[in-house]
């Protein structure tokens, strides 16, 4: 494909206007969908993805139920509507493959032997996506699992970083992902400096992506701030409404 | 967690109720839940909105493709509707191809869309025989309080209404696509209101709870004219001839009541 | 697409002879496959269809017997060959929802609380197709289940009528059906006055969607009378053979 | 309810009966059940014929497309031949896609027409490499009380036989349908013999349940000229090969005589 | 088709130099994957296909097992790259035919009825197809039968014969296959004289077919002797390196 | 009966040895096991290759078709990459559709391939917009005892070294064929090493019971320049940064001795 855009300008400011160490902005909801035992909204740059959380509950079909833990089981999907051509809603080998690798990052910070014989089913939806699906989609369904109640080590949290005009930068957006040289995206828990999800594509050297890396865990940790004061924002409005309702 | 099953008292709580023309929730019979409608919420898509019901959410998103028209049709343009009952809106809904209540969801509120000819399919075509728009409507609930069918036709009739189409032209039947948009020729509102038959009794836009202890539903849709166009029941209940005809006069005022949320005069 | 034909003429009269609350002729068998537990075979114009009922029995997968009642399940299916472009036998969508309103039409009829965790199987085979086959479908597999023994409140019949060239006609034909105005389908408890199937496709006032209910309603009401019929006939023949054979 | 599992009592009784060379049902080893074949019964498929083998039922539809040929046969229509195992012809049938046994059957029906060019194909070429006819035959088994395979095979032919393809003609390699009907070119008349073998005795033409004791099948299909088209050994019992060529000469007669119900001299 | 290629040629000689009633080439290998239960590799002519059997071992879903005989599943199965065109890994309707016709013509050699509740799972994959895969695919599957140990009544064993340019000729080749004018697979379990898969297609006379029956079978019993030696072999080296163990 | 659940004894025995410094097969951690690869091994496919490594057993086999490009890349060829995981390979392997862990296999295989630009795909352009060479990578696990991605990766790339395509002319945007091949036109060697953490530690190709034991798994694509094109941490375990980094330079020493065995210097 003919590179047609610039990704980074001489002055190092990029597409969207962003230095290469920023994150695009970052919204975080929690507890929006009334079914759900737990919910949360995320907006990152044009990414719009919710997640959800049902569980833990009982095992379908039974034979799958572990006898020392919870089954933890993930979906992430796009709507049709999500991306520029339409997209059949079956689902994809790219979104099989998400699937497992976001079980796989959040799986290790969830107490699931407190839950043997149940299971916790994780949904993400991508409803707009704009470069970085999967790691937005690993931070919003860690606020999905908190606001369940699920007992957790430490909030996932992800971001990426990659190569863009041979410049490293952090949190490709969507021409960054598609055009750029590199893309890592990594989910990590802070409070254990645990890699849980690690991926790349694109042309590296091992220097690159030791910085790549060290851009991408920087994210993280601002990411990790905003997803805590999601949660208490939450747990205050929660509070008001209570303290609210005792003193009518 | 959640349940979503009514417990036997509170079934009987609502039927009760209702019989003495009141509802659980402390509407009318025939009161809507409070309607939030946004568009444009999908910026990729070509239309979008989002409908809330009371707790019930569901997505329509308009996406324009370029096709082949049916042979039958060849100077029209194509409506496909879908809808996907999203495992994170209700514990009862799974991943995987469709069942039967979401083909029926998607095949009512496309009947009426269709029927009352909302699009101007004719102004779709590109090529005859050849090339035609797609339009995709794609129907996404995103929690399921009741009355899915009024939120989705709502949903997709304000997508419809959102949507926006590239401008192009046509050299040696190729399409090439120019800057600038035009919006989708919308010809007709279709709105679509449905009924719960509880123990006898109509009440519209039924929630959750009601649809539990329903009888039998039905659905009727009609254009900006005040003239039917589309009409389902479903459950295993049956309705008199006579309430059907009584539903049809209630539903007639109410789709012109709903209709004002979306076309103002 | 241009409408070719002209519906209904200047005398009232219609594409295949009929007048406008004028039914097709219709043909209706009992009791015609031998494996099945019962079953029917209606013609009505060039509709050709057979019901066959299995059951009550054993519900496989087991998880979805009901404790209080029989599970009923129905499936409408058209066969191949059936229509004018061959058919793929996967089920389309329609005959998704087909199999669910036919379902839903008969269920009420059916004594199925006497039935607890058996299934009733219900299977509607269209050979040909020749416009209102659902309509046929309720009424031809109302037989079949009276025919398996399988007790009911009331034989369920189904009739359509709608607008074609202007006027509201009764049992709309292929040509009708597909050029004409509006279709509505109805199925009907007479012994209750129960619609217990209504679907509408068109564009109808209310006015004229009144005439078509009623018109439909006659048209039930004269193949309810040929359902008995039929059922009789089948009775006097099941007598006959048996006295027949005591006569020996 | 009816029961098509085969008591043992009544399992060795037709064993025991076939070894004295009688069966429970009266007939000889080698005689068919009363076989009944009507045609053009859809009007609206272009060739279709139902037949009843005793109490089996099959139909059989054929419906004419138009599509493009393989690449390596260029000039020649395309046969693709289809069963059904209908779910209200049996209780053991399922609703769902075509398992392994209706595969077989429609594979071995297939191969029967395909090997003896009961079809002219080259005549359904119109326009070389890249229009031809398609020829779909639709089996569809209504009642299933044995020998599925020989009334399917003699239902597909007797609606090919049937088949009637509309006129047309080719302007710059499009179909124009013109008015009027012409025969599908069928050139020979393949007829299937199915054999059941019972602890070493071979009948033909089994009813069900004799198929639930039998431990081999063996189907043989003769064209006009009396040669072989098509074999299929099903079940897992063996023949002798003593046995095979013994069958192959009873199947010869066999089909002569089941040829004279679809072709008159 | 144009029939292009001359396949017997006046000194009656076929495409690849052999005489009518000439066998192509076999090699045959006894248990040569490790997880397998059983393994064994076959090549003829082109031919190169793998067998593997697991079993006996519990049956999924549990449903299916029969109180009185183990369960035999079979799966015949072609690589995408075994043909000229690329095969989609879907099963294709021949791959369920021939599943089941392989499956039939081992059955009768095992004794199913001592492992009861249970199954035993046999995968056969075609790697490079020849013409006769079929016949190839039984032959090499009972060596893994054998291999795993199951008890047999005999090895089954199957060749094919049939028409070519007007010859009778055994062990079709690919474009024999394609091009000749009857092919008739035969397997057989030659201390029974019992033939336990038989199909045909093309033209034959009766007299043609009892010569091919007879090729065929000669075909088999040349092949036999081959299973038994491949057999021999493997237990010799079992034997070999049970002994050299011992030595040392 | 062969069974592939470790014991709880021998995982101890296996991370405690690691723990030291040993594996239980008493190769050194950073050891792979023995590799051999054929080549050439199926004539009908364009490209094939079999790699053992250990008791693992991987085949690849390349097909060259004729397609349509991706819209967006009007001018380079397609390759496609698929991996089956035969039955025959292990008991908990089952026949059906890929799941979860054979499309994560094969698009990790497909990673490399594709971003190392390993096949000039520009040049399998045709017609441009129109007509390209779609390669299909088909990978087919025949043995699994561990490390099926490097196995699969080693394979896929011998295969692709060994593809030949034939010689074509095109004439009015028709290919025609003509006598003789080529060489797949091969621009750079990926290859593929994978850790497993055990306990805290890194070992290189872990065989089926250190799989078994493993709480992370983690593979590195390394380009014939020393640059990492693809990445893939496995599993529910977690890596520390540094472990990352560590991982890295082990990896670039490490494919430099694998690509040894199929690019001679």
């Amino acid at each position: 494909m003919p590179k047609k855009t610039k990704l980074v300008n001489s002055k190092g400011i990029r597409t969207d206007g962003r230095k290469i160490d920023e994150l695009r902005p970052v919204k975080l909801e929690v507890g929006i969908l009334s079914n759900a035992d737990g919910s949360a909204y995320i907006e990152q740059g044009k990414n719009k993805i919710l997640a959800a959380v049902y569980g833990p509950g009982e095992v379908h079909p039974r034979h799958l139920a572990l006898p020392d833990r919870a089954l933890l089981r993930c979906r992430y999907h796009m709507a049709p509507f999500s991306v520029q051509e339409r997209k059949s809603p079956a689902p994809s080998r790219r979104e099989v493959e998400l699937s497992k690798v976001i079980r796989e990052a959040l799986q290790p910070a969830i107490f699931l032997e407190r839950f043997p014989r149940t299971s916790i089913e994780l949904f993400i939806e991508v409803l707009q996506a704009d470069g970085g699906t999967r790691c937005a989609g690993v931070t919003v369904a860690s606020l999905a699992l908190a606001d369940a109640g699920i007992p957790m080590r430490d909030l996932v949290v992800a971001c990426a970083a990659g190569k863009a005009d041979g410049h490293i930068v952090v949190d490709l957006n969507d021409i960054e992902d598609k055009e750029g040289e590199a893309d890592v995206p990594v989910a990590y828990m802070p409070n254990f400096d645990a890699v849980s999800l690690l991926q790349m594509d694109g042309i590296l050297t091992i220097e690159e992506f030791e910085q790549a890396i060290s851009l991408a865990l920087d994210g993280c940790r601002k990411i990790y701030a905003l997803q805590k004061e999601a949660l208490k924002a939450k747990y205050q409005a929660i509070k008001e409404e209570v303290e609210g309702a005792e003193e009518e | 967690m959640t349940s979503i099953t009514v417990s036997r008292i509170r079934q009987q709580q609502i039927a009760l109720l209702i019989a003495d023309g009141k509802r659980l929730d402390g509407r009318g019979l025939m009161d809507y839940r409070p309607i939030q409608i946004e568009t444009g919420i999908i910026e990729k898509a070509e239309g979008s909105a989002r409908v809330r019901l009371g707790k019930t959410e569901v997505m329509a998103g308009v996406k324009i493709g370029i096709g082949e028209p049916f042979s039958d049709r060849p100077d029209e343009g194509v409506l496909t509707t879908n809808a996907e009952f999203v495992p994170l809106a209700s514990p009862e809904f799974e991943a995987g191809p469709p069942g039967e209540e979401s083909v029926e969801l998607a095949r009512v509120v496309d009947r009426g869309i269709r029927e009352s000819e909302a699009i101007d399919l004719k102004k779709l075509c590109i090529v005859p025989g050849k090339k035609v728009f797609i339009v995709f409507i794609d129907i996404y609930v995103l929690n399921h309080d009741g009355n899915l069918i009024d939120a989705s036709a709502l949903a997709a009739l304000a997508a419809l209404m959102n949507t926006k189409i590239f401008k192009y032209e046509v050299k040696d039947d190729e399409v090439e696509i120019k800057p600038g948009f035009t919006k989708l020729p919308i010809k007709n509102y279709p709105i679509a209101v449905t009924f719960a038959d509880i123990n006898g009794k109509l009440v519209v836009d039924p929630w959750l709870d009601e649809e539990e202890v329903m009888d039998a539903r039905l659905t009727m849709t009609f254009d900006k004219d005040g003239r039917i166009c589309a009409i389902q029941k479903g459950e295993a209940g049956t309705l008199s001839p006579k309430q059907v005809i009584e539903a049809a006069n209630i539903a007639k005022e109410k789709t012109e009541e709903l209709r004002k949320l979306l076309v103002k005069d």
